[in-house]
């Protein structure tokens, strides 16, 4: 079996964002305002973006040299893990990914051009999956063909997080038979190229991207496999960061009830059927956490991060799941209804679970990498 | 060829005939998920024609609207829009509840009054036994019925009334006898919905559709020959009605076509959705689970059938009925919670995309499936009962 | 996939016969007399089998014409579930399962001499497993080679249960690269052949049997499939039996402890965490015992049942392993004892979940005769 | 090379060299499961050998027969012991937890008398600390020290004694204050066993062997300079050694071997042991069911590494530490219980079988794996201190 370490590093630097995070998003995202963004069109509220621009978190990961704050990805998830648990809406995770990619896999020329953009602000996003795909990155039914030093798309992508929103696009395309990105400006996007779709989360806007005959300059296309795996460590580590954040909020709503409640003559928490489920959701938070800083450890120091990334995401993802499927029932009546927040965590959790390999998938994953 | 295979052959061929095309909207898993005009329209539309063709109320006396025939033929019917999986019929409450008990024990003007027009879908009927405060504990009902010549002042709060904003009746538990508790003092009231007074206020629930109402009465008078039976038999009616609801005794006028998604239809989802790039059913871990939950589906089963013969539960004569619903409720809840995961990366997507299965109504099924793990006793109030009245164990 | 039914009869016979049944296990095997068995050599009482002989129950399967009183295996699985539920020390489900494989695979001849033998109160078992080998009764390293008339038998057999007690043994073998079974009469055994076994159910004996040149008349030898998969369909369904008594025992002696030691002031089992696992302990016996009826009438009727007993076998015995090991945990510090009658259902349990194939086994042979 | 290296290539050859044969009987898996005179005799020889080559209590001070060298010596011969997987050795609680405390607080006296014999196993040490009625609640106490001129009396009961039958002292809790409750007016001794009226019996567990002594005091009378420390102290010097059991402040004199079997001995068995035909680890359920206890063990190893970070526990800092008991023990149990379906259909064999895997000592362990599901507070009550303590729900 591959050998295992049990490194975590925290900075004081980490620890400072932590704190700062923690503040942000606990005002700016109070539940009141995520049920009011719900029904709005862009899903989320542009002078949080810019506050969060202002604060350097965009460009978090992005080298100084580019306008950015020079860190990386496991600050970039230490940001995230609040606005998992307040729900803050923001096209911060999709921005981060590509920023990613961006670093793995564009040349230098690419990189001058959209990474000062993003640090300034501009919201970016991948469109790596299809409707007909699974979770493999690689498994791409999109091209390009190059002719003249043009590229020329073609295909479907589908669930493209924040699409309508954003400013650029990496989509993934298959290039002489081999995955490319194709840095896509949506401001060059003929209308009608996304298609909003629906999904669970209903904090979140996605869209299907129509490729079909779409024309870029074929500097526009990234080629080799770094930029793919960038996106999956990213997507990977993003998605345990909100799962974490998700569980410990999911479980404060929960507990607060619990504390409120009567029933039969006693506060419900006093009945061990829910108390000791909270209590094994709480086991389940802190082993996601210790996961969730192992591995962003791991991708700060650009060590191999795969088991770690896929054991942080199989456990954060079936521990929220299960404390959002918990929290409507603990609810009882009430957790039926729109107006118990517990749905808008256990749709959060469904939107996690299955986002970049849900548990089954990467435990399977797991099995070829540790036990041969 | 005997009559009953003829009728058969006849009605599966009126149903192939008049199937209704398939709407360009999710139709709601039961009635009640009803949630929309649109929904509503639809099935009313259907059970009105599936009336009119004359294969709805059956075994009901031709006298009021009914067919006359035995049950068998009703029974057909039943089997067929199972089996052809159509829509089913909106008014269940009328057809297999309040028409069922007002047959039974009714005046002859209210059966002259209601029994047709709920077999046409003109009068749809609700029910009004739960309460906002009492959850299913229907002996601690507090709404009020307060006698006044010849109307009765309601006053009180219902919830949980399905079809609660089309109802022209509801089938209503209230208390006559002031002061009065638990199960003596309640009464039992055809109630018409559309009297001053009377407000049904939507309920939105975690899927973001409506289906349920809360019924709030603000000194509404109703004539006083709505009242069923006499007064203070409110409870023994309304565990009639229960039985009827359990459909343990017949007499329903019929119209359910399964549409709740069971473990055969996951079965069929393996089959067409992917994971991982190939069909769900090939996944060894999927193929465990959906084992387990056959298993566990055929024990229930297996268990009802059981619980027929008293020779197998002579041990302990309750553990089967009291045990039902916590048996089936959270089943259901794993197995729609199942279903998400065999749609794999498509798992996330909502009602209403484009690429989900089957209009999403999987996502919504798991969402709904908390109706039955919460409504009617929580399941932790039911794995008490189970424990304390099967297994003799303390109270909390 | 295949059509299930949900038909379970109950004949009124069989009806009295659990009840003699019933009454039979409770008072010959309180738990004093099973305790004083676990010491002893042969593991059982010969005057409780001489009892159940006169009862007619070790043949209660064996047709009139041999002495027996010609019913099924329904019935000899009706008895069943009471002596698990009393942990009853006896031969009796060895010898049921051999009587079943005589039936379906014996000649006239072979019937005739073994049948009318265990009517009268001889003891049998099969010896169909190896110390090498898995729940697939076909996978025979032993062998018979018959030359003259006379076969000769080599390899060894294990797990061979009450093999010291038997009078007639049932043994596995390969002859011209097809299953066979050769009756042994172990009278005739040589000594030092059979070599007890240590297995974790203690109210059981068990030991290894060596056939190596043990010569026998050919005519001992039982050909074709049909003895083979009755030892498997009678094995699974006195397995179920076995743990759906197992599982009403252990339940029994939990709840009754429940009811009487106390805690912070209360009666332990009016907590939700303790009561709550009872009542899903009881929801698994009672779809348990369902499966079994279920599947008993099925066999009965010589209708197809292997999807009825492995659903069957799979159900209960996950059941009574997890019934087991709660009730110890439930027990406290009393349970960690060798005076806690929860360790002697766990010994059990975990005999029957290992007979014949464990619950994951029969999940997947379901998969793939219910999944295709 | 530095001086450490070349003492740790020293160090493998001797245990290489050294190490005891593979004894016909099955070695019990901690010192707490000690329990045939066999394996006692067997473990007591493998430590005084150690001793002897001076690899034991390296770091304890010279003049009590300690090695007299930094503990990094010691943590060299420890690591090599687990590497190499020799034997425990059987005074645990001597070396790691009466040893270090008498060093720390006891008299020149007390550390002349008994170091030397801790480190050699001349000497085997117990612990008196839980009562047959009070579980793990210490504070709880009711065995008396009633003092007597020069003597102290001695009356009650302690259980769960380790080494109870073989031990020549027992550090031991006792109530010095007369009708005091809780913490005050406890005392704590180093008390010899071999008193009359203290009397051991030895208590059989669930897996049919010993290991465990419940202990008698009647009227037993020891030296009064038996007290350590003062009178009144007990429970401060009782947290004194918890803290020394937990390993937190280093100073142990070494000895223990890992013998837990643990998720990677999982491993390791499934790659030999055979479901179905094939080794167990090419099933793709087990592989499922070992990847989830790979991922359970890290993140718990990973737990003690946050648990370390005070920016990443400021929400609930107590959440690690108070949860350490339920995860571990809860996981240990599932994760031995799992490892017998590893072994499919040669799974219910038992120790002493020629053919069960490893002598049984996965049988074994599984049964053994409820003392910490049970002892020092059932997983039941450590949920509850978790519920209550960390999240602040309401008791029961």
């Amino acid at each position: 079996m591959a050998a295992l370490n049990q490194r975590i590093a925290f900075t004081d630097e980490r620890s400072m964002l932590l704190e700062t995070a923690v503040a942000f998003c606990r005002e700016k995202s109070p539940i009141r305002a995520v049920r009011d963004l719900l029904a709005s069109e862009t899903g989320f509220d542009p002078a949080v973006w810019d506050e969060m621009t202002a604060l350097g978190w965009s460009g978090i990961a992005i080298p100084e040299r580019h306008g950015g704050s020079g860190l990386t990805l496991a600050e970039a998830a230490t940001i995230a893990e609040p606005m998992g648990r307040h729900l803050l809406a923001t096209p911060y995770a999709s921005t981060q990914i590509a920023v990613q990619a961006l670093l793995a896999g564009a040349n230098a020329a690419q990189q001058a051009e959209s990474l000062p953009r993003i640090a300034q602000g501009a919201i970016a996003t991948v469109a790596v999956f299809e409707s007909e795909g699974d979770w493999d990155l690689t498994h791409i039914g999109s091209t390009a063909t190059i002719t003249h030093g043009t590229a020329r798309l073609d295909g479907q992508k589908s669930l493209v997080v924040d699409a309508t929103v954003a400013d650029l696009l990496l989509a993934s395309v298959m290039l002489d038979g081999a995955p490319a990105l194709a840095i896509i400006d949506t401001a060059a996007l003929p209308p009608g190229r996304l298609r909003p779709e629906s999904i669970i989360d209903e904090t979140r806007r996605n869209a299907g991207l129509d490729l079909t005959g779409l024309d870029l300059p074929a500097t526009a296309l990234i080629t080799g496999p770094a930029a793919l795996t960038a996106i999956r460590d990213a997507g990977l580590l993003l998605a345990t960061a909100e799962a974490c954040g998700g569980i410990a909020g999911v479980l404060d709503v929960t507990v607060d009830y619990l504390n409120t409640r009567n029933a039969f003559g006693r506060k419900i928490g006093s009945y061990q059927s829910l108390k000791h489920t909270c209590a094994d959701i709480l086991v389940g938070l802190e082993r996601s956490r210790s996961h969730l800083f192992h591995a962003a450890t791991l991708c700060a120091a650009n060590e191999p991060a795969e088991i770690a990334l896929r054991m942080a995401k199989a456990e954060s993802s079936d521990v929220f799941a299960h404390a959002g499927d918990r929290a409507i029932q603990f609810h009882g009546g009430f957790g039926f209804t729109w107006d118990c927040d517990a749905q808008l965590y256990l749709r959060r959790a469904l939107w996690l679970q299955y986002s970049f390999g849900d548990a089954p998938h990467h435990r399977r994953k797991l099995a070829d990498l540790l036990l041969g | 060829m005997t009559d009953l295979d003829s009728f058969r052959t006849e009605v599966a061929a009126w149903f192939e005939a008049n199937r209704p095309p398939e709407p360009d909207f999710l139709l709601p898993e039961s009635f009640m998920e009803v949630g929309t005009d649109q929904q509503f329209d639809y099935l009313r539309a259907w059970q009105r024609k599936i009336y009119e063709a004359g294969y709805l109320g059956m075994a009901w006396p031709t006298q009021y609207g009914g067919g006359g025939k035995p049950q068998a033929f009703q029974d057909i019917v039943n089997a067929e829009m199972t089996r052809q999986k159509v829509p089913f019929v909106p008014n269940t409450i009328g057809l297999n509840w309040a028409g069922p008990l007002i047959l039974a024990i009714g005046t002859e003007a209210e059966k002259q009054r209601y029994i047709k027009n709920i077999l046409s879908a003109e009068d749809i009927w609700c029910q009004g036994f739960s309460e906002p405060d009492n959850g299913s504990d229907l002996a601690a009902t507090t709404t009020r019925a307060t006698s006044d010549g010849d109307h009765y002042i309601l006053n009180g709060a219902k919830i949980w009334t399905s079809l609660g904003s089309y109802a022209k009746y509801m089938i209503l538990l209230a208390r006559t006898e002031p002061g009065s508790t638990r199960y003596a003092g309640l009464s039992y009231f055809l109630c018409p919905m559309h009297t001053p007074g009377i407000e049904t206020q939507p309920i939105r629930k975690l899927t973001g559709e409506y289906g349920f109402t809360q019924t709030f009465f603000r000194d509404a008078r109703i004539p006083a020959d709505c009242l069923m039976g006499r007064e203070g038999e409110g409870w023994k009616i309304a565990m009639m009605t229960l039985t009827f609801e359990r459909g343990a005794t017949g007499g329903q006028a019929g119209g359910i076509a399964r549409q709740a998604l069971n473990v055969h239809d996951v079965l069929e989802l393996a089959q067409t959705a992917r994971r991982d790039g190939r069909p769900a059913i090939e996944d060894p871990l999927m193929r465990d689970q959906l084992v387990r939950f056959l298993i566990e589906d055929q024990g229930d089963r297996l268990t009802a059938t059981r619980g027929t013969i008293p020779a197998l539960c002579t041990e302990r004569p309750h553990a089967i009925p009291l045990s039902q619903k916590l048996r089936t409720s959270e089943h259901r809840r794993r197995l729609l919670q199942f279903a998400l995961t065999l749609q794999g990366a498509n798992a996330p997507r909502w009602v209403g995309d484009a690429n989900t299965f089957e209009g999403g109504k999987w996502q919504r099924a798991y969402f709904n499936s908390f109706s039955s793990t919460i409504g009617g006793g929580t399941s932790q109030i039911q794995a008490n009962i189970v424990a304390e009245r099967v297994l003799g164990l303390p109270k909390d």
